[in-house]
């Protein structure tokens, strides 16, 4: 059923000028799929992400968000469905507060007040930014404001959310509320897109990872198989996260990636030692 | 023989009550390669910037205590592009816009200049635009600056932030290399399962004020863990409640299994 | 062309529009517009060519304009004069490459204050425009839509101006102390970096063109 | 001067010359190219104006040598902006707005006499055709001029006036407090 198809390439290409970023590229996402975008700099990332917002057009091939095609929608129309946190979304800020400025998607798309209040709260809430709603954003570190801005995203309460780097330069336990937070709603239906070089963020958060290499699609798979196969990793630029290299070190079964069930098992296992 | 000293020093920003440092005596030497780590906003950036000599002087506030610093120190921030000087039309130019500014001759520029290139593996690029690089060349452009005028303290801040992870894996080669020739490194990163390989001590900081200081071994202690700011193998190994000292690394702990 | 020191080339610059206005219409300004354009052809022709032709270009709608709103006589008079000045300015900025400028106003002592303003503004301003058509893409993509009715636009204005501006004067900070680790300000006397050479003949030419200038004013007034 | 306010300079003329290169964006008939001047008036003094405003002007000289003479009303606006920021103006847009209309009118009959003696008022297709429209109106030709420039300049300066109050109102409160004139500008003494 279409609509549960959050997000489909269909053999997308895409050029600046003579320079192909993107050639033949297709996959899909569905709904409440969870899914990373990994791969060196440059290697058409963000040019995904402009896609998927409907600020680039492809050129050959199409992108579609649900039933939408990007081509006929400009991006504010877009923003019904797909909430995004670009690069340097830390600038974009610009309200007197916090909460001010987590409100302003809604708002744009024109919800009434009580309506975009609930959903700057739940925003907020998701995130635990509480603390921070009354503060003005430039009080704030860069990372935080890019925080900040992926509650305005979250707010959007969007079928797909596309994210660049939304861990960049957060400490451990900002990190794993952003992973809560997107786990949460992503078994609310939500599609997630992150693109990041942060692996264990990637492993604790996401299930699938793509990779691109020089713009094209290099892997397709299970993030638990991927990451642990140190040997795929290496020619495109990636190194096993240290949960997964130790999987494979001490041969672990199962192969756990995330923390949770690498603990469970380690436990397990140790247990087990302990009393032969 | 200290390069940089900090003896019981704590700042104010401007019009702000609480300061965002506390009481802080941190001494780095030649060679040593000293990490701070801590919770956004637990003043690493600020500890940077005092001990550059630019707080307070160019951000304004107010500080007690005594900053003691060897000849000449270098800082690079995380923020690449504003750290251009906006005087240099290619690479090089960039790279030689420090030793310009301190009247070196001719000659000890180029030296300097090339050599700086060399080290960033960036000599390629030495006629380029700046303005037409990459974040991460970019932020190789900046710190090959900084080396270039020859600095005996190198302060780092989130040195791999703009970078993907082949590019982070330099920057913290270049870091040891830089130590082994006698420079004193200080950094701050959140990229705490790189520093074991890379720091000769790390300095935690909690609102403004050192909690601890140690070993690279200091990143698999319980309370650090707790905090969110041990190895992820430390966490790990914690986290399945197994019996501490928790391995800190990889290699720690299939060594600690078998 | 490109050879003379950059100070001759501003100055040369500067005359050609100065004389345009001084000499006597229309024969002064028939002959400083040739001169220009004829400049802009020494070094080389095919990229004369291109200089003339952006030159003509800009100095086309002024012609139109001018025939729109004066009599033959001041539309030919004052269209020489504003092609004298846009062939210069053209011509000069082909053959002067900023970073010489800026050199030359360091070796010249002029205060490294001034080279750096001329220099950080060049550099600031594709910067921040690009960053302005980010903050522009990401509104929209929060559902701002930058038309409809003109308080919707002067919104979508405010929601571009103001992120912009805080997010530059917050670096305002980070490029001062950029400037300050590596130097700028320490008071030592700067080593210029590639000095572009400067004949004296070049000078005493740069002087002499000026009490022309001088004197023709006098003798125009006279 | 200190090398903070050195960087303050081309980052507030490189917001100028973004923001009137993005203004087409939101399709709005405005030039905005004196926002830099005016907010470093109100941040750090006129004598910082005006060398944003001479910069400006110099900047945009190498992309269309038209606007030299100009620099004049770069000037005229960075002394009018240390009024109008000694005397709190930029407390509100209340304040601002007729302010800056204020400043319109200054900034067109400064810019009337350059634009008529120098390039027979022609100086954009805009204002040109609004001279046109004033000379069929029966104005004498100084005075179609003016009424050229004035009127496709008219909300330009206003617009530009609200803009720098909303940045200065939008300031966190550890930027401002390093800009004393903003907070007199804003009213807050």
């Amino acid at each position: 059923m279409a609509l549960s198809r959050a997000l489909a390439f269909d053999g997308v290409g895409f050029s600046y000028g003579n320079v192909a970023a993107l050639s033949d590229v297709s996959f899909e996402v569905a709904a409440g799929e969870r899914v990373a975008l990994l791969g060196r700099n440059g290697a058409g990332k963000s040019t995904i992400v402009r896609l998927v917002t409907g600020l680039v057009h492809p050129d050959p091939g199409s992108v579609w968000i649900g039933d939408w095609d990007t081509a006929d929608l400009a991006p504010e129309d877009l923003a019904r469905r797909v909430g995004s946190v670009f690069q340097h979304a830390d600038q974009q800020l610009f309200a007197r507060t916090l909460r001010e400025d987590v409100g302003f998607g809604p708002r744009a798309l024109g919800f009434p007040a009580r309506e975009v209040r609930r959903r700057t709260d739940e925003a907020l809430d998701a995130l635990d930014l509480h603390a921070h709603a009354e503060q003005h954003p430039y009080d704030l570190s860069p990372a935080l404001r890019k925080v900040g801005a992926l509650a305005g995203a979250l707010a959007l309460e969007p079928s797909l959310l596309i994210l660049d780097e939304p861990t960049a330069g957060l400490d451990r336990a900002w990190r794993a509320r952003v992973a809560d937070a997107l786990r949460e709603h992503a078994e609310r239906g939500a599609a997630l897109l992150v693109v990041t070089h942060d692996l264990t963020f990637a492993a604790e958060t996401l299930e699938r990872g793509i990779v691109l290499d020089r713009g094209r699609l290099a892997c397709d798979e299970p993030l638990e198989r991927l990451l642990t196969s140190a040997e795929r990793l290496k020619p495109l630029g990636l190194v096993p996260p240290p949960i997964a290299a130790l999987s494979v070190a001490l041969d672990l079964p199962g192969r756990p990636v995330r923390e949770r069930d690498a603990a469970h098992t380690l436990a397990r296992v140790a247990g087990g030692r302990s009393a032969s | 023989m200290r390069t940089l000293g900090l003896d019981d020093v704590t700042f104010w920003y401007p019009a702000t009550a609480n300061p965002a440092l506390e009481n802080i005596t941190l001494d780095v030497g030649p060679g040593d390669i000293v990490a701070l780590v801590g919770r956004g906003g637990a003043g690493a950036s600020t500890l940077l910037l005092v001990a550059a000599g630019l707080a307070p002087r160019v951000t304004g506030g107010r500080l007690a205590g005594t900053v003691s610093r060897g000849a000449r120190a270098g800082i690079v921030l995380p923020t690449p592009w504003t750290q251009l000087s906006g005087m240099a039309f290619t690479v090089w130019d960039e790279v030689a816009f420090g030793p310009a500014n301190l009247g070196w001759p001719g000659h000890a520029i180029s030296r300097h200049v090339d050599h700086a290139l060399e080290r960033l593996e960036i000599a390629p690029l030495a006629s380029r635009d700046p303005a037409s690089l990459s974040g991460g060349e970019l932020q190789r452009v900046i710190i090959a600056g900084i080396l270039a005028m020859d600095p005996d303290l190198v302060l780092l801040d989130e040195p791999t932030a703009e970078l993907d992870p082949e590019g982070a894996r330099a920057v913290w080669r270049l870091v040891r290399s830089l130590a082994g020739e006698g420079k004193a490194v200080l950094l701050a990163t959140s990229d705490v399962d790189a520093l074991p390989d890379v720091a000769d001590r790390i300095v935690w900081l909690e609102q403004g004020s050192v909690r601890a200081m140690g070993e690279p071994s200091l990143l698999a202690e319980d309370a650090l863990c707790e905090a969110g700011l041990g190895t992820t193998v430390a966490g790990l190994w914690r986290a399945a409640a197994l019996p501490a000292p928790y391995p800190l690394t990889v290699v720690d702990a299939v060594q600690r299994w078998r | 062309m490109s050879a003379l020191h950059p100070f001759s080339l501003l100055a040369i610059a500067a005359a050609l529009p100065a004389f345009a206005w001084i000499l006597p219409a229309p024969g002064g300004g028939l002959a400083t517009a040739t001169l220009a354009l004829a400049l802009a052809l020494v070094p080389d022709v095919r990229a004369g060519a291109r200089v003339v032709r952006v030159a003509v270009l800009t100095a086309a709608p002024f012609w139109l304009f001018l025939l729109l709103l004066h009599d033959l006589p001041t539309t030919v008079a004052m269209g020489l004069r504003i092609t004298t000045m846009v062939a210069s300015f053209v011509w000069l900025v082909a053959a002067l490459p900023p970073d010489r400028l800026v050199e030359a106003m360091v070796a010249r002592g002029w205060s490294l204050t001034l080279a750096y303003l001329f220099a950080a503004t060049l550099s600031a301003v594709p910067v921040l425009k690009a960053r302005a058509q980010r903050i522009v893409e990401a509104q929209r993509c929060r559902g701002l839509s930058p038309r409809g009715s003109v308080a919707n636009r002067l919104r979508a204005l405010r929601a571009l101006a103001l992120p912009l501006v805080l997010s530059a004067l917050h670096e305002v900070d980070e490029r001062a102390f950029a400037l300050e680790t590596r130097g700028m300000g320490s008071g030592v006397h700067r080593t210029p970096l590639a000095a572009p050479p400067d004949r004296p003949l070049e000078r005493a030419a740069r002087w002499a063109l000026l009490l022309l200038c001088l004197a023709a004013v006098i003798w125009r007034l006279a | 001067m200190s090398v903070r306010l050195l960087a303050l300079i081309p980052v507030t003329v490189a917001i100028s010359l973004a923001l009137s290169a993005a203004v087409d964006a939101v399709a709005l008939p405005l030039f905005l190219d004196t926002t830099g001047t005016i907010l470093a008036t109100a941040l750090a003094g006129p004598v910082v104006g005006i060398a944003v405003g001479v910069l400006t002007s110099a900047v945009n000289t190498l992309r269309n040598p038209t606007f030299w003479p100009f620099v004049v009303v770069q000037i005229i606006v960075a002394l009018y902006a240390g009024f109008a920021a000694r005397a709190g103006l930029f407390r509100s847009l209340k304040t601002a707005v007729p302010t800056g209309l204020g400043l319109g009118v200054l900034a067109s009959l400064t810019s009337t006499p350059i634009s008529y003696f120098v390039f027979g008022c022609t100086t954009t297709g805009g204002i040109a055709l609004t001279t046109a429209l004033g000379r069929a109106l029966g104005l004498p030709p100084l005075g179609a001029c003016f009424f050229g420039s004035f009127v496709s300049d008219f909300g330009d300066k206003a617009v530009t006036f609200a803009l720098v109050a909303a940045v200065l109102h939008a300031l966190p409160r550890r930027t401002a407090a390093r800009f004393p004139l903003a907070l007199r500008a804003m009213g807050a003494t």
